[in-house]
């Protein structure tokens, strides 16, 4: 399984666990991930602003970057997800942005949405399957007991991101069952952390934060789990690494067993 | 050249208005064969028909366009006022200048050319119509009801008390639907029960009723007066003439894990099983999915408890016959799935339930067994919220667009219950509006706030929050205080919205009844004909047309019966005309018609023709008038065009697009 | 609609089965559902009772736009006359297209008796679609020429 | 067209909502997890809008405190979507000349060695032009 592969800004810095536990997985898994050429980052945020073009482009070479090579664009950022997808969208939905994006491109060939988006999660759900997954796996993580955290970017809008059910989601739950641990549900865990708002009003992020460790922990969660370095820091941040939270791809490479091999690669 | 009079309605300031009714009028004298011509203020009044008469009479009219509102509305006003001045119904036309132009108009100027242009339309029309006679067919004079619960059981009894034979066709093992299901009725708190049962009981010992049970409607064809139905009789594999209700079967059965139905799935039932105690026929059906001895061969402990010798595997079901004159849709509802509203617990919580299942826990033949008390932990609770409007005027996907009616009469009562059996009980209601109109309907509302002490919030749930403790944190407006709430409950109960039985579709579509785009049957006037399909011989009664509750469902069942009583009280029907006809010289007899025909009305026939005096022996399409409904669809098929429609023929239709076009 | 066709006033034909979508016609009368006079409607019993003829009889005569409404499929009135109606036009319409009259001339949308806002809706969106297509060409019969 | 007006429609095109199919339930203000931060609250974001007072819409610091979580939009059961219309006054008053909310200067104090460049990449798209 060959796919176009979008890092994202954070995932070369602070976030290189999440990217480099990813790629130690996917080879273990047989899946390769071909870094997109020139990435640019894709924002952080969709541009809600239906008069905005500028700000989708980055998206859209990404996006062209594959369809070129006839590949689908594994995303592993929540928010870089959330923000390519959507783009994409746009550019097979609406008209109007879709001619506007494509006059600034000047591309050979109009880019008019053609490109699958999927994020590594559903790579491992939709294409390897959790089933599959279970049978790799070479150290199930048993006894743990880990929250899933979906934050916002993942699940909603869920009709334009059709990942999970948005109030009820499972993807990451039947994913730690895959993995040899133990799902523990929590309301909480489709709430906001607080996202860019803990840069300038820490307070409500910390507040928000809180609750969402009290649910998980109050249900019996061990530590927590998130695909989003945003989500990482503020719960981090907000509530002193209560719990620990670490990334989906971490726990990955530990039950594949590849997670010494690149230790190293992470604290570089 | 016929001789045609043009009659323009004002419809008061309904046409006039938007439309310069005399100019519409002074324009038709001039269109060919046009010799009369007059507008006037209403002409469906009793003057204005006689004006029509007057003038059929003294300038000897052949024919006659009114220019009015929707012919679905008149046009049999209009046919039955020319009948008797002495023209024929079927010279009439009518051009729709209300409803198809002065209403969605408003320049007078644009309005009155398009109403001389649907003037012209229906003048060219007429000026190519020729008498037609109605024809007749018979009036079987039985009524199938389809669906057993208080819409049917009512509509059922009235017919019968007529005098006519009525048959109820039942899906599940017992009449009694919905309200069998219900603890006590709004607002009054009669026991449901105690009410409905002997409705319940007068049916089955009705001599004119004849109940199928665990039965569907499988085939309908025919037409008013005169349906042919199929029933499928589903194989019970207990044969009801031998069965004597007692129950061991039940208590024997070692397969207890099936859920119940009739409990919304909050306990279990053996696999052979009757729905309630009161169940009717008292007959248990065993359910195929869940009994052993059909899963694995081995069993057959029923078989062998059983005294009456009731109990037949090999039963299979059975298709039933029969002829109707007419049928009445009373197939219900349910709560729609609230898979897509997961933010409100339904499927993390045992406690947060729907009203229906708050029902089931209120009733004393309820899982409970009466006693309120969480399903998680079988714990009293203390803190009770209701959030309304659940999936209830929601634009989105998730939900219904429109207000299910019930849901604040049923939740006032709920609250009111509670509060009076359980005094240290609190109860909270989230609520949108509170919409009580109906005779002592906002007494009764008022009455739980006042006198027992509900708490009613102006404001929708935006989250319920299951607790480790396993309480439920409900996040929610207070919007005339404007601030949100986070308040505790043991037990919440979600006011779900209603939806037509998922069934009716399939029955719709096999009565070619029409239906709305939530599903519920559409009436043929809202206003004026809401207990019949636009389909004649298709009445409706109960929840399939609309949210209603009990009163108004055993109101609407009655006029439901009223309206096939009077069908069924003809001897004859007058049959609809416009019929198709082959032309004999033009037909090849290739039988393309025949295959398009949806009601096999069309045969072939050897017949003598004198083509241009050649005479021969030719095989020619013959229609059956009153098997033709007159659809059309052979017209168009027929590569010869010796087919053609009366009353809608091909040069009276290429003359309204010739008018329209000019 | 456009401004600058201000003096083009386009004739639309619409068959509407009587079931269904004059039904549907008639609530969006009723509820004062508005869209533009261009459009003329003409009841027939059922969607299937529309010939080929009568549009290409239409275009002949100068319409700009020819609409077909019916009832749902699976609703049909007579259980399967609008399935026969859309398979005819489907082939009707690409013929004409082929002939030079485009394909948004011609339009076929199921309204049911309940839909009034769809028909008005539907109405209001082929019109527009007309003002932007303009005049159309004028069909002839060869068989009148001699 | 008085510029309140004009700033009203530009609200509702830029957003895409149109707050006339509100029915008043106030689900997004039982959502909202910022509400107590926010001295207009979500629902009434949409009279606000309405009633075309964007003067206090803009003036505002509900704009700087929603969160842009989406819950509001996923829930509201009649396709509203006040988290648009927040969207789309913060837009407005940030594309006005020298309305960041958010300014270079400030930021070395706002940072710390953890913070991910994804918020930092974020708030400058939300806060700034």
């Amino acid at each position: 399984m060959k796919y176009s592969y979008y890092p994202g800004c954070t995932l070369r810095t602070k976030a290189k666990d999440l990217d480099v536990y990813a790629r130690a997985s996917a080879a273990a898994l047989g899946i390769e991930l071909i870094e997109v050429e020139d990435w640019q980052c894709c924002g952080g945020v969709y541009p809600l602003g239906s008069d905005e073009i500028a700000t989708k482009l980055s998206s859209v070479r990404a996006l062209n970057a594959a369809k070129e090579k006839g590949q689908d664009l594994v995303t592993m950022c929540s928010a870089c997800h959330h923000v390519i997808k959507r783009v994409n969208d746009d550019m097979k939905n609406v008209e109007d942005i879709r001619t506007r994006a494509n006059n600034y491109m000047e591309l050979e060939e109009p880019y008019a949405g053609e490109t699958e988006v999927l994020h590594f999660l559903e790579v491992l759900r939709d294409r390897v399957g959790f089933d599959e997954l279970k049978k790799r796996v070479k150290n199930p993580l048993k006894g743990k007991k880990i929250g899933a955290y979906y934050g916002c970017l993942l699940l909603r809008p869920s009709k334009l991101l059709s990942f999970d059910d948005p109030e009820n989601p499972k993807i990451i739950e039947d994913f730690i069952r895959a993995i040899g641990a133990e799902p523990v549900i929590y309301p909480y865990r489709n709430e906001c952390c607080g996202g860019y708002i803990s840069l300038k009003e820490k307070d409500m992020s910390k507040n928000m934060c809180e609750k969402i460790m009290a649910s998980a922990e109050g249900f019996g969660a061990e530590m927590l789990t998130t695909a989003c370095p945003l989500c990482l820091y503020n719960l981090n941040k907000s509530t002193g690494a209560k719990l620990p939270v670490v990334y989906f791809t971490e726990l990955l490479a530990e039950a594949l067993g590849v997670k010494d091999e690149v230790k190293e690669e992470v604290q570089k | 050249m016929q001789r045609i009079g043009v009659f323009v309605c004002h419809c008061g300031s309904n046409i006039a208005a938007t439309v310069d009714v005399s100019k519409v009028a002074e324009t038709a004298l001039m269109e060919p064969g046009v010799v009369h011509a007059e507008d006037y203020q209403y002409m469906c009044s009793e003057a204005g028909q006689a004006k029509i008469a007057a003038a059929i009479q003294e300038k000897g009219l052949t024919g006659i366009v009114v220019c009015s509102c929707s012919p679905r509305m008149h046009e049999a006003t209009f046919r039955k006022a020319a009948e008797r001045a002495g023209l024929n119904p079927y010279m009439v036309e009518i051009a729709n200048i209300r409803e198809h132009c002065s209403w969605i108009h408003k320049d007078m100027e644009e309005a009155t050319k398009k109403a001389v242009i649907l003037m012209r339309a229906a003048v060219a029309k007429v000026n190519l119509n020729t008498p037609l006679q109605a024809g007749e067919s018979r009036v079987t004079k039985r009524a199938l009801v389809i669906g057993g619960g208080i819409a049917g059981i009512q509509t059922a009894l009235d017919i019968a008390d007529a005098g006519y034979e009525v048959d109820i066709v039942e899906k599940t093992p017992s009449i009694g639907g919905r309200m069998s299901q219900l603890d006590k009725t709004f607002p009054t708190l009669d026991c449901s029960a105690c009410i409905l049962t002997p409705k319940m009981v007068e049916a089955s010992a009705h001599e004119k009723i004849n109940i199928y049970t665990y039965s569907e409607v499988e085939k309908v064809s025919g037409f008013v007066g005169d349906f042919t139905v199929d029933i499928r009789k589903k194989a019970r594999c207990v044969d009801m003439d031998k069965c004597t209700g007692c129950g061991v079967c039940q208590e024997k059965c070692p397969s207890k894990k099936a859920l119940s139905e009739f409990n919304r799935g909050l306990n279990t039932r053996s696999a052979i099983y009757t729905p309630f105690a009161q169940a009717i026929p008292n007959v248990p059906v065993i359910d195929r999915e869940a009994c052993i001895k059909f899963k694995t061969g081995k069993c057959g402990i029923c078989s062998k408890v059983c005294q009456a010798g009731a109990i037949d595997y090999e039963q299979k079901d059975e298709i039933i016959t029969e002829k109707y004159g007419a049928i009445v849709v009373a197939t219900g509802f349910d709560t729609i799935n609230l898979d897509k509203y997961d933010e409100y617990a339904y499927s993390q919580s045992k406690d947060v339930i729907t009203s229906l299942e708050l029902e089931r826990v209120m009733n004393a033949a309820g899982p409970t067994h009466g006693h309120l008390e969480r399903l998680s932990d079988g714990k009293a609770p203390k803190e009770i919220i209701f959030i309304q409007c659940v999936g209830s005027r929601c634009s989105d996907d998730r939900g219904k667009p429109y207000c299910s009616k019930i849901c604040c009469m049923y939740t006032a009562k709920h609250a009111m219950l509670i509060r009076d059996k359980y005094p240290d009980v609190n109860v909270t209601v989230f609520y949108i509006d509170v919409r009580t109109p109906g005779k002592n309907f906002d007494e009764f509302y008022r009455r739980a706030v006042e006198q027992y002490g509900v708490n009613y919030i102006k404001g929708q749930v935006g989250k319920v929050i299951p607790q480790p403790d396993g309480k439920l944190l409900v996040q929610g407006s207070d919007l005339l205080d404007n601030r949100q709430i986070l308040k505790e409950a043991d037990m919440v109960v979600l006011a779900t919205a209603i939806e037509p039985n998922p069934d009716v579709r399939k029955i719709a579509t096999m009565l070619t009844a029409s239906i709305d785009t939530n599903n519920f049957l559409t009436e043929a006037h809202a206003k004026l004909r809401p207990v019949e399909s636009p389909t004649a011989g298709i009445f409706l009664s109960g929840v399939c047309q609309g949210p209603k509750d009990i009163p108004e469902t055993v109101a609407q069942a009655g006029a439901a019966a009223v309206k096939a009583i009077g069908l069924l009280a003809k001897d004859k029907l007058l049959t609809n005309p416009c019929t198709a006809q082959s032309d004999v010289l033009l037909c090849n007899g290739c039988s393309t018609c025949e295959n398009v025909c949806p009601y096999g009305a069309i045969s072939y026939e050897d017949k003598e023709v004198n083509d241009h005096g050649i005479r021969e022996t030719r095989r020619v399409a013959v229609v059956n008038n009153a098997l033709c409904q007159g659809c059309g669809a052979c017209t168009v098929a027929c590569p010869s065009g010796a087919m053609d429609l009366q009353g809608f023929s091909n040069r009276q239709i290429i003359a309204e697009v010739d008018a329209i076009c000019r | 609609m456009p401004l600058e066709n201000k003096e083009f006033k386009p004739k639309i034909v619409a068959f509407c089965c009587n079931w269904c979508s004059y039904a549907g016609a008639d609530l969006a009368g009723s509820s004062r559902l508005t869209y533009p006079a261009d459009v003329k409607i003409i009841r027939v019993p059922c969607s299937c009772r529309v010939n080929p003829m009568f549009i290409l009889r239409a275009f002949e005569k100068g319409a700009d736009g020819v609409i077909m409404c019916g009832c749902h499929p699976g609703d049909c009135h007579y259980s399967t006359g609008n399935y026969y109606a859309r398979r005819r036009m489907t082939l009707l319409f690409s013929m004409l297209d082929y002939i030079g009259v485009e394909n948004g001339r011609t339009r076929v949308e199921w309204v049911s008796a309940a839909e009034g806002v769809k028909f008005s809706d539907t109405m209001n969106s082929f019109v527009e679609k007309i003002y932007s297509l303009g005049e159309n060409v004028r069909l002839g019969d060869l068989r009148c020429k001699q | 067209m008085s510029s309140q007006k004009k700033q009203a429609e530009l609200i509702k095109e830029i957003s895409g909502v149109n707050p006339l199919k509100c029915m008043k339930c106030g689900k997004c203000s039982a959502t909202c997890p910022s509400y107590n931060e926010m001295d207009i609250k979500p629902h009434q974001f949409v009279s606000y809008v309405i009633n075309e007072d964007i003067e206090s819409l803009v003036n505002s610091k509900s704009l700087w405190k929603c969160l842009s979580c989406f819950a509001c939009v996923e829930r509201c059961p009649r396709d509203v979507k006040p988290g648009k219309l927040i969207d789309a006054a913060r837009q407005v008053v940030v594309r006005q000349k020298d309305q960041n909310y958010l300014l270079a200067d400030e930021i070395p104090e706002l940072i710390d060695p953890d913070l991910p460049q994804q918020l930092l990449v974020s708030a400058f798209r939300r806060y700034r032009r």
